[in-house]
C-alpha cells in the first residue's frame, strides 16, 4: 500500500518534470568567461535595476572582464552588512543607507550615481490621495496619515520639506510604513490618507481616480538621486582596479541606458527578472539613469533631514561621496 | 415500596452486537425479577454477557429485544433511581476532583440545597469510613479506599438501586474482604437494594440474599437461586457454616455446567449465527 | 478506508468553498485568487526547474540547519544530561535562553551575514536546537536508575554506559525532539527567506506579495504547507519506528 | 535526584543548602556575563556590544515613552491572539474532539493547515484585511490556534470510556460533563498545545511587526538594524528574550495550578 504511493508519486512527478521548463536559466554567454573576475552586486528587485540587467545582458560588464552577479536585497539594511563583510562586492540603494553607515563609521563609500528623479514633468514618486480626502495641496497633509515605504527616509523627508514650503506644519503629518505594493489597498480601505508611492503604482492608481498632491522630490530637490551605486572602503582601498572597472562598466550601462533606442530592452529586462504583469512593465516610467552624482543636492537632502530630526548628525560627505 | 411490586422486572432480555465480522450475541435471553430492599449476586462464567446486562439494566446500553422495568416503568436511559458502581475505580473516579468533589458531583444537578448536599456527601463519606480523606484526591489514596470513595459516591445519589460491577475484583484479598463486608452492612443498615456482578462463586453466596446464575452463550439465567444463611454474616462464622459450603458448592456445579454450554431443555434458545464470544472488556480476564 | 473516503470529503469540501468564495462575490478574486486558478498556475510551477530550484535552496538550509542542530544537541545533551553537576549549573541559562524568540535574532544575524545562507542557518539552528536539546536532556535523565546501578556493579565503563544504556533509552526521546525541530527549522527556513531575502521558497512569497501577484502567492502558500506536511509525515513514522524498535528490543531482553 | 551519589545523606545546615542553590542558579550566567565583559573590551566586532553598553541602551530605549509606544502594544496584540487562540482552539476541538465523523472528515485538513509555516500566513492575512492590528491578531491566532486545537481534539478524543459512563450513569449535565469531565479530563494535552502555541505567538507577533507596521517591538528591532544602532538593536533582543521568559515563567505557573492533579498522580504512579 505504501509502497504504491510512493511509486505513483514518483511516476506522477516523473511525468512532470518531463518537459519542464527552465524560467531563471540564462542565456549561454558568448565569449570566453575564464579570465572574467566574478562581482557580486546587491540590488532591488524593482523596475529601476532593469538598467544593471540590461546592462549585463548587453554584455558591457563582460568586456570590463566583469561577470556580474545580481544579489536581490530587501533593501539597504540587508545590502550593507553583506557588503562590509565581504559577501557581495557593490550595493544599489537609496542614499539614506550609506548616510546612516557613514554616521556609524561603518567605512561604506558612495561611488556613483545610478538613478535620479526628474526635474521637470511627471515624477517617478509621487504622494497620491483618493478624491473624496479633499487634499489637494501638500500643506493639508498635516494632520494626516501619510504612507511612506520606509520611515526615515527620503520619503518622508522630503514630503516635510514640501508641506513647510507649502506653509503647512511638517511636525503634524502622521508618517507610517506601507510597503509601495501595500498601499493601493491601503489608501482605498481608508487606513492612511495618503500614500508616497512609485511607478507602477502611480499610474494605477490615477487610474483608478485617485489624485497627486505632490511629487515630493521635485517640489524641494529637483532631480534628487534615487538610487546610488556604493561599495566599501576597504574594497576599494584594497583592489582599486576592481571599482574603477567597474565603474567604468556603470558608468557605460547607465548611458546606455539611458539612450530611447535601447528602452525596448530595459523592458525586456524587466519582464525577464520581475513577474510584473506585461502591460505594466510595458508603460513603467523609469527614472534618469545617469553616473554622475549630484552632490549638491544629497547635501540638501541630509541638510532637511537633519531639520527634520531624521539625522541627528551630518554625514562627512568628503569621506562618503568619492565619485569615480 | 409497601405494594409488593417488583422493583426491578427483567423480561427476555437480548442484547446483539453488531460487529464487523456480523453479528455477536452477548445476551441471549434472560428473565428475572428483583424485590425491593434486595440483595442480588449475579455470578457467572468469564465473557458470558455479565456487564452487558449491567449496562442494560443501568440504561448505558439499549436491549436489543426484551425489557428492563423500574418500579413498573421501563428504563430507557440512565435513571436517578440507579447508580453504578464500576470495576476499574481508578478510571470512573475523577482524579482532578478531591473526594467530596466526586462524591458530590452527581448531586450537582438534583434540586437539593447546599446544606443538604454537604450533608448527604459527609453522610455517605462516613458511612464509608473516609470522612477524614474527603479534602484528599483519588490517586492519593489506595485502591480500596478509592473502592469505597465509588461506593460513597452511589450511595450519596440515593438510588433505589445500586449496581455493581465486579467492584473487588482488582483490589487485594485482605482489603476485598472489608470491601464485601461494608457492601453487606450498608445493605443490612440502610436497606439499599443491590445488584452485585461478580465472578467470584465465594463472594456472591457471602454476599447474596440471592444469587442468579448465568450460562454461557447464549447467556441466559442458568438457576436462579436462594441464599438462606443468617443476615448477620461475618467472614469467619459464615464461611465456615456447612449450609454455606453446600450453596457455594452448588453454584460452583452450576457454572461449571453453565460453561459446558446451552441446556438442552432450552426452549428459548435459538441459533445463533457463528462468531467470536462476544466479550466485555471487563469480562475479559 | 471510511476515514480515508471522509477525509477525501474534507479536503474536497474546503477546495469547493475556496472555489465558491470569490465565485459569489464574498471576497475580491484579487484577494482570495479562485481555487482552480492557484492549483493550475501550481501545476505550471511544478514544471518549471526553477521552483524545484528554490526548494531545494529551501530545503537545503532546513536540512543542514536541522544537522547542525541535532549534533550539537545530542552532543551537549548527552554530556549535560549525563552529570549532574552541568545539570544544575546549566538549568538557570537553558531557561533563559530557550524562550528567546528566534526570529529576534534574524536582525542580528542579517548583521553579521547579510545575505549568505548563514544568516538564516543561525535561526533555524537556534530554534530547533532547543527543541533537541532538551528532548535529549529528558531521555538522558529516564534512564532507569536500577539498570544504571547493575551497568556500574558489572564495572562497564563510561562509553560502554553511554553505548548500551544511554543511547537505547534516549533514543525515542530524541527522535521526538528531532520531529519537533524538523517543524520548527521549517517554519524558520521560510520565515528567514521571506525577512532576510536570502534565496528560497520564501523569497518567492515575498515576491509575489510584493509583485501582487495572489494566485503565485496562494501557490506557495499551499506549497509550504505540503512540504510541511511531508516533513511531519516523515519524522512521525521515523518517530513511531524508533518507538517500536525500542519496545521490541525491551520485549526481547524479557524473554531472554 | 538519582539514586547514584547520595552519600552525603545527612542532614546539611540549611543554609549551605540555600547558597548552593544560589550558587547553582546564577554561577553560569554571571561567569557567562563576566567573560562577555571582559571579551566586549578587546574586541574589535562593530555589530557586538559589551553588557555595560547594552544595559545603558537598555534603560535609554525602553524605559520612558518608547514602553507605552512599541512595547505594550505588541504584547497586547500578542495576549489578545493567545487568548482567542486558547478559547477559539478548545472550543472547536471539543467540538470536533466529541463527534466522530466531523473529526474524521477534518482531519487531513487540520493537519495540512498546521503544516504551513505561520509566518507564510503574513503576506495573505495582508491581502485579505489590509495592514491593521485587527490582521496582526489574527496573524498570531491563525498560527497559534493549530497546536491547541490539535491538541484538544486529542486529548478530548482520548477521553476514558468509564470516566464518560460514570457521568452517564450518574446523569450529570451536560454542563458539569463539559466542565468536570473532558476539559479537565484533555487539560493535559491542552496545556502541551498552549505551550507550543505561545512560542509560535511570539514568532508571530515579531514577524508581522517586521513586516506590516510603523510601531511594534518587532519593528523597532529591525528599524534599529536598518540605522545600525546596535546597541539599541541588541537592547531589543534582550527585550524580546525577557518577554518570552516571562511568559515561560507564568505559564509554568498558571500549568502547575491547572494541572496539579497531573502532575501529582504521575508522581504517584511513578513511585
Amino acid at each position: 500500500m505504501k509502497k504504491a504511493t510512493a511509486l505513483a508519486v514518483l511516476t506522477a512527478v516523473a511525468i512532470a518534470l518531463t518537459g519542464c521548463t527552465d524560467s531563471d536559466a540564462t542565456d549561454p554567454s558568448p565569449g570566453t568567461s575564464g579570465d572574467l573576475r566574478k562581482v557580486r552586486v546587491a540590488a532591488l528587485p524593482i523596475s529601476e535595476t532593469a538598467a544593471l540587467w540590461g546592462g549585463i545582458k548587453a554584455g558591457i560588464f563582460r568586456e570590463q572582464g566583469l561577470d556580474v552577479e545580481v544579489v536581490p536585497a530587501q533593501g539597504g539594511a540587508q545590502a550593507i552588512p553583506a557588503l562590509l563583510n565581504g559577501d557581495i562586492d557593490f550595493a544599489i540603494g537609496q542614499p539614506f543607507g550609506p548616510f546612516r553607515a557613514d554616521l556609524q563609521n561603518l567605512g561604506v563609500v558612495i561611488i556613483g550615481n545610478y538613478a535620479s528623479s526628474y526635474a521637470d514633468g511627471d515624477d517617478i514618486n509621487a504622494v497620491v490621495t483618493s478624491a473624496k480626502s479633499g487634499i489637494t495641496r501638500p500643506a493639508q497633509l498635516a494632520g494626516r496619515k501619510v504612507s511612506v515605504n520606509s520611515l526615515g527616509a527620503a520619503g518622508d523627508v522630503t514630503i516635510m520639506a514640501a508641506v513647510e514650503k507649502d506653509g503647512g506644519d511638517p511636525a503634524k503629518v502622521k508618517f507610517v510604513e506601507v510597503a509601495f505594493p501595500d498601499a493601493p489597498a491601503q489608501l482605498a480601505a481608508g487606513n492612511i490618507d495618503a500614500a508616497w508611492v512609485t511607478e507602477p503604482f502611480i499610474t494605477q492608481l490615477r487610474k483608478r481616480g485617485d489624485v497627486l498632491v505632490v511629487a515630493p522630490y521635485q517640489a524641494t530637490v529637483p532631480g534628487l538621486t534615487t538610487l546610488t551605486t556604493i561599495t566599501s572602503s576597504k574594497l576599494k582601498d584594497s583592489n582599486a582596479s576592481l571599482v574603477a572597472d567597474f565603474s567604468a562598466a556603470m558608468k557605460k550601462t547607465l548611458t546606455w541606458a539611458k539612450d530611447p533606442a535601447n528602452e525596448k530592452d530595459l523592458r525586456q529586462a524587466i519582464k525577464d527578472n520581475l513577474t510584473l504583469p506585461e502591460a505594466v512593465a510595458d508603460s513603467v516610467r523609469l527614472p534618469a539613469f545617469g553616473w554622475e552624482l549630484d552632490r549638491a543636492g544629497l547635501e540638501q537632502l541630509a541638510t532637511l533631514a537633519q531639520k527634520y530630526r531624521v539625522l541627528d548628525r551630518r554625514p562627512d560627505f568628503d569621506r562618503l561621496i568619492q565619485q569615480q | 415500596m409497601p405494594d409488593g411490586r417488583p422493583l426491578l422486572r427483567v423480561e427476555h432480555l437480548r442484547k446483539v452486537y453488531a460487529s464487523g465480522r456480523g453479528e455477536v450475541e452477548a445476551i441471549g435471553d434472560i428473565s428475572f425479577t428483583m424485590d425491593p430492599g434486595e440483595l442480588l449476586c449475579v455470578v457467572g462464567p468469564s465473557g458470558c454477557g455479565k456487564t452487558t446486562l449491567l449496562k442494560c439494566l443501568a440504561g448505558l446500553l439499549r436491549p436489543t429485544s426484551g425489557l428492563v422495568e423500574m418500579e413498573g416503568s421501563p428504563v430507557t436511559g440512565p435513571s436517578p433511581a440507579m447508580a453504578v458502581v464500576f470495576q476499574e475505580y481508578g478510571r470512573s473516579l475523577y482524579p482532578w476532583l478531591t473526594v467530596r468533589g466526586n462524591v458530590e458531583l452527581p448531586l450537582r444537578h438534583k434540586k437539593l440545597s447546599r446544606a443538604e448536599r454537604g450533608r448527604l456527601v459527609d453522610d455517605a463519606l462516613d458511612a464509608v469510613g473516609l470522612l477524614q480523606s474527603a479534602r484528599s484526591h483519588p490517586w492519593q489514596l489506595s485502591g480500596g479506599m478509592q473502592q469505597r470513595v465509588a461506593i460513597a459516591r452511589a450511595v450519596a445519589y440515593q438510588p433505589d438501586v445500586l449496581i455493581m460491577d465486579e467492584p473487588f475484583a482488582a483490589v487485594d484479598a485482605q482489603t476485598r474482604a472489608d470491601l464485601e463486608d461494608l457492601v453487606r452492612e450498608l445493605h443490612l443498615t440502610r436497606g439499599i437494594s443491590t445488584v452485585f456482578v461478580t465472578h467470584d462463586i465465594d463472594e456472591s453466596v457471602y454476599l447474596g440474599q440471592r444469587v442468579l446464575v448465568l450460562s454461557n452463550s447464549p447467556t441466559r439465567v442458568q438457576e436462579d437461586l436462594a441464599i438462606d444463611l443468617p443476615p448477620e454474616r461475618d467472614q469467619l462464622t459464615t464461611r465456615a457454616l456447612p449450609r454455606f459450603t453446600e450453596l457455594r458448592t452448588r453454584v460452583y456445579e452450576q457454572i461449571q455446567r453453565a460453561k459446558r454450554g446451552p441446556v438442552p431443555s432450552s426452549v428459548d434458545a435459538r441459533p445463533v449465527r457463528p462468531g467470536p464470544q462476544a466479550r466485555d472488556r471487563t469480562d475479559g480476564h | 478506508m471510511r476515514k480515508i473516503l471522509l477525509g477525501a470529503a474534507g479536503l474536497l469540501g474546503f477546495l469547493v468553498v475556496w472555489q465558491l468564495i470569490p465565485t459569489l462575490g464574498l471576497v475580491d478574486p484579487h484577494y482570495l485568487p479562485y481555487a482552480t486558478d492557484v492549483f493550475g498556475r501550481l501545476a505550471e510551477e511544478v514544471r518549471d526547474l526553477a521552483f524545484w530550484r528554490r526548494v531545494r535552496l529551501t530545503m537545503t538550509s532546513w536540512a543542514i540547519g536541522l544537522t547542525v542542530a541535532t549534533l550539537a544537541a545530542v552532543a551537549l545533551g548527552t554530556v549535560i544530561g549525563m552529570v549532574p553537576f552541568l545539570r544544575r549549573a546549566t538549568h538557570t541559562t537553558v531557561e533563559f535562553l530557550r524562550p528567546v524568540p528566534s526570529v529576534a535574532l534574524i536582525p542580528l544575524a542579517v548583521l553579521m551575514f547579510g545575505l549568505q545562507m548563514r544568516a538564516a542557518l543561525v535561526i533555524i539552528v537556534y530554534a530547533a536546537f532547543w527543541q533537541v536539546f532538551v528532548q535529549v536532556i529528558y531521555g538522558v535523565a529516564d534512564v532507569d536508575t536500577v539498570a544504571r546501578d547493575t551497568a556500574r556493579s558489572f564495572g562497564l565503563t563510561r562509553a560502554e554506559r553511554l553505548r548500551y544504556l544511554v543511547l537505547p533509552t534516549a533514543l525515542p526521546y530524541l527522535m521526538t525532539g528531532l520531529r519537533l525541530g524538523a517543524a520548527v527549522a521549517l517554519i524558520l527556513a521560510v520565515t528567514a527567506e521571506m525577512v532576510i531575502g536570502n534565496p528560497g521558497l520564501g523569497r518567492m512569497i515575498e515576491l509575489s506579495r510584493s509583485a501582487g501577484d495572489a494566485v503565485g502567492l496562494y501557490g506557495l502558500v499551499v506549497v509550504t504547507g505540503m512540504l510541511g506536511l511531508l516533513v511531519n509525515v516523515v519524522f512521525r513514522f521515523v518517530e513511531r519506528r524508533s518507538l517500536a524498535w525500542h519496545q521490541s528490543v525491551l520485549a526481547d531482553e524479557a524473554t531472554r | 535526584m538519582t539514586a547514584v551519589g547520595t552519600g552525603r545523606a545527612r542532614p546539611r545546615d540549611l543554609g549551605v543548602q540555600v547558597a548552593e542553590n544560589v550558587l547553582f542558579a546564577v554561577g553560569l550566567p554571571v561567569l557567562a556575563v563576566g567573560l562577555w565583559a571582559v571579551w566586549s573590551t578587546r574586541s574589535t566586532n562593530r555589530f557586538l556590544v559589551g553588557p555595560r553598553t547594552l544595559l545603558d541602551a537598555f534603560r535609554q530605549t525602553w524605559i520612558g515613552p518608547a514602553f507605552a509606544d512599541d512595547v505594550l502594544p505588541s504584547v497586547y496584540r500578542l495576549l489578545i491572539g493567545l487568548f482567542t487562540s486558547i478559547l477559539l482552539g478548545v472550543a472547536a476541538g471539543v467540538v470536533i474532539g466529541r463527534f466522530r465523523p466531523l473529526r474524521e472528515i477534518l482531519e487531513p485538513l487540520l493537519e495540512f493547515f498546521r503544516a504551513i509555516p505561520p509566518p507564510v500566513l503574513i503576506p495573505v492575512a495582508m491581502l485579505l484585511l489590509g495592514i491593521t492590528d485587527t490582521m496582526k491578531v489574527v496573524v498570531i491566532v491563525s498560527g497559534a490556534i493549530w497546536p491547541i486545537l490539535l491538541n484538544t481534539i486529542e486529548g478530548v478524543r482520548a477521553t476514558d470510556s468509564v470516566m464518560l459512563e460514570t457521568a452517564y450513569s450518574f446523569r450529570i449535565s451536560r454542563w458539569d460533563r463539559l466542565w468536570r469531565l473532558i476539559l479537565p479530563a484533555a487539560s493535559p494535552r491542552i496545556m502541551t498545545g498552549v505551550r507550543q502555541a505561545l512560542s509560535v505567538a511570539l514568532i508571530l507577533m515579531v514577524i508581522s511587526e517586521m513586516f506590516a507596521s510603523s510601531a511594534g517591538l518587532g519593528y523597532r528591532i529591525a528599524y534599529f538594524q536598518r540605522n545600525y544602532l546596535i546597541a539599541e538593536m541588541w537592547s531589543g533582543i534582550l527585550l524580546l528574550g525577557l518577554i518570552g521568559v516571562v511568559l515561560a515563567v507564568v505559564f509554568g505557573v498558571v500549568e502547575r495550578r491547572v494541572l496539579r492533579w497531573y502532575h501529582g498522580m504521575k508522581e504517584v504512579t511513578r513511585a
